[in-house]
């Protein structure tokens, strides 16, 4: 049986470490936050201006210059420091965040993505998605393994323009967790949900993926 | 002695605006926005303004206020998704709008602030964002050239200011302003709290005095976009 | 819970030297220089260093202590006049030194930390510093290409940080010491006094905890090099 | 009779301006400081990282964490700032000082001035003055009109190595203030010392300058 979103962030915290930054996404990544593990010290940049964020404010507690990427009111920790967003992007481009846990509209084979535009559609625009991709340590992205017309989102190749080229180490999705070691490796299927077998994921992944 | 201060957004922003001009304003979503100056901007009468904000306010608030009038030409952004009389222009072709990535534009900004008229990036390599830019090699990396950005004027919002210009900001408000004060020819802040100098600890200023030309003691809306809060147990 | 306090420089330093690395050292002259990792890295027995501090320290003080030992190779610096020893060493061709314009020095070392490979500046343009560089036009003036700097290890010396690595600095012993903890791929702080999370207020922290690997608490002797007094009147 | 060194920097205070943000080098140029005119505001910059440099301290009150670029000791006044190196020459670079006053070696009468190196002797280094020639709005040197044998230091062409190309804007010496208005301009006399004459500045003048 599937992953829920839920299920699918908490196997994604699994690929926390202690010590780790942490950007991460607006949706399924969001929730990523909720499954830290106990006791584990995991310190989530918010790429708007703040390491240390903490959880959302009781009601009538809120502030308005305190909030995060996704403009949700937030509140610290004892650990927290606000920056500029020039200091913010320099944690990110120069590689001092460890992990970026993001959404994808698509995934190829060789670790492009895309999320953040269709052609034809109005355009929000990338935010900070360009630079995540391109300067974070590891990058894993979590998605509905189809679309909602059950078309593969994992490609051989992005049909969508790209948000970053050749970055994704790990794929996480409704079905199962697929990684590669290096940028110039396979993704090899690392594990299935229950139930999900093989062949399931093969009808509905169009990326070159190493079954074992 | 050299005053900085004015009595209001109206006042510090007298002699300023011309047509064509480029506004940087700074602020994420509607936090750190100088409210203020943008009202008074309107109220200016300026027209085809370059505006470079990471966004574009919301109907009716914040940048907003000048997409109604059509005041702005072009945005130069990283995310606008949260205005739709901004999408109606843009979709019937009245606005020009240029994406950035946000660390783009906000290393853009600090590097035309800060006398550097281009670096490379390796953020939007491979991508639309790449086209029609120079790119170079760097150990065996491809990373695309970016220019810096500079503004006829820079509108911010800080927390406190003094009298000699220093600031301060709060929590997440602070985001782009720091940056913008330095990339404007003209830099006007507003402030929730005017001081002396020597009210703020110079170990402790975000913004020296010298990026900022004017300044006005002002009371913000500051409104709320995602009011999101948990529930007690 | 990761722990980033260690009991002394040497323990802090434990693991990191090797032969033929690069070190980035913070201090402008003898002011907010990491006095007890300095000490320490001699103490190592580290081999062939190339130091990157504006400064080379006194004879016998600061970065003094590793020349009169050899232990460094090559100093990239902006001024080094204080220094008899490194004076003496240099004319005999034992030491090698890269000049850099203070500015082009600290911006490299930030560009180095932001993942920013190169920038253009007009700092040194028609000088012998141009020789051998990229240059480009921008706007009808030339401009030179530099490049990011970085190092294996970075040594700073803050005022107060807390045992995540939030630091904050002092008056003018803040100079290189930010940018640097950013350019390290291991920094280790030294500072005068080591708070708990929380004891630092958010909004004044000068370097965020994710720049700093490694932290120690350490009593420095903080030399005068030009004491400079006025008569009371 | 030339001016002494209080009078060529009391001659360069003249140059301030209510508001200016200035830099000041070593030397001549440090005793500027005590020539600005009461009731004007005038921020003084050191470039290893402060805004509002105040005077020295009273002995005892010295503070081995406050120093100028100069490495003497120094206090604050209440508009002070500090800021680390990057943001400083942020400054300097981005044309965000009014007015720098540095000494001299030899000035060119196209602008150029070398004031770093002697090839031949050890060299100690260019410090932060290839950034201020080349970042800040105007340049001011400040020198003795010759040098120690006599000769000239305003000069046809640099023959020491540049520190920065056609970045000066006015020459103060002992024998009189030379001004350009703008970088292909001539420099021209504006004031002789007393009883200095054109002739006896054309004497020791090899730079083409216009006297009118």
């Amino acid at each position: 049986m599937a992953w829920t979103r839920d299920q699918m962030a908490a196997r994604a915290a699994q690929e926390l470490e202690d010590g780790f930054y942490v950007n991460l996404g607006i949706g399924i990544p969001t929730l990523v936050a909720n499954h830290i593990p106990a006791g584990m010290d995991v310190t989530l940049q918010s790429e708007n201006g703040m390491l240390g964020m903490g959880p959302f404010p009781y009601a009538g507690e809120e502030d308005a210059d305190l909030i995060n990427a996704g403009k949700q009111t937030i509140t610290t920790l004892p650990k927290s420091s606000f920056f500029d967003s020039a200091t913010s992007f320099a944690m990110i481009r120069g590689g001092h965040i460890d992990l970026s846990i993001l959404g994808a509209m698509e995934v190829a084979e060789n670790g492009d993505i895309a999320n953040w535009m269709i052609p034809g559609k109005m355009v929000k625009g990338m935010g900070g998605a360009m630079d995540l991709v391109a300067g974070v340590k590891r990058c894993i992205a979590v998605f509905d393994h189809t679309n909602k017309r059950g078309e593969p989102k994992f490609l051989k190749a992005c049909t969508l323009p790209l948000t970053g080229q050749n970055c994704i180490d790990m794929v996480i999705t409704d079905l199962g967790v697929f990684a590669r070691e290096g940028a110039q490796r396979r993704f090899r299927v690392q594990e299935l949900a229950p139930g999900v077998t093989v062949d399931d994921v093969k009808s509905k992944t169009e990326a070159d993926v190493v079954y074992d | 002695m050299g005053n900085k201060v004015y009595k209001d957004a109206r006042a510090a922003l007298a002699g300023i605006p011309f047509d064509g001009m480029t506004v940087m304003s700074g602020g994420f979503g509607l936090c750190g926005i100088p409210e203020n100056l943008i009202a008074a901007l309107r109220d200016s009468g300026v027209q085809n303004i370059t505006a470079i904000s990471n966004n574009a306010g919301v109907d009716g608030f914040g940048l907003g206020l000048l997409l109604e009038t059509k005041q702005i030409k072009k945005m130069c952004s990283s995310y606008v998704g949260e205005n739709k009389e901004f999408e109606r222009q843009y979709l019937a072709g009245e606005l020009e709008l240029e994406f950035n990535p946000q660390g783009t534009l906000a290393e853009r900004i600090r590097a035309g602030g800060a006398g550097i008229p281009g670096f490379y990036t390796k953020t939007g390599v491979g991508t639309v964002i790449a086209e029609g830019k120079p790119s170079q090699d760097f150990n065996g990396e491809t990373y695309i050239m970016e220019t810096g950005l500079n503004a006829d004027l820079s509108i911010v919002k800080a927390w406190k200011g003094d009298t000699e210009g220093n600031l301060i900001f709060n929590a997440t408000a602070k985001n782009f302003n720091p940056m913008m004060a330095m990339a404007g020819k003209v830099t006007v802040a507003e402030v929730d709290e005017l001081v002396q100098p020597g009210d703020l600890d110079p170990n402790f200023i975000h913004t020296p005095g010298i990026f900022v030309q004017r300044i006005i003691e002002a009371r913000c809306e500051k409104r709320i976009e995602q009011l999101t809060t948990r529930e007690r147990t």
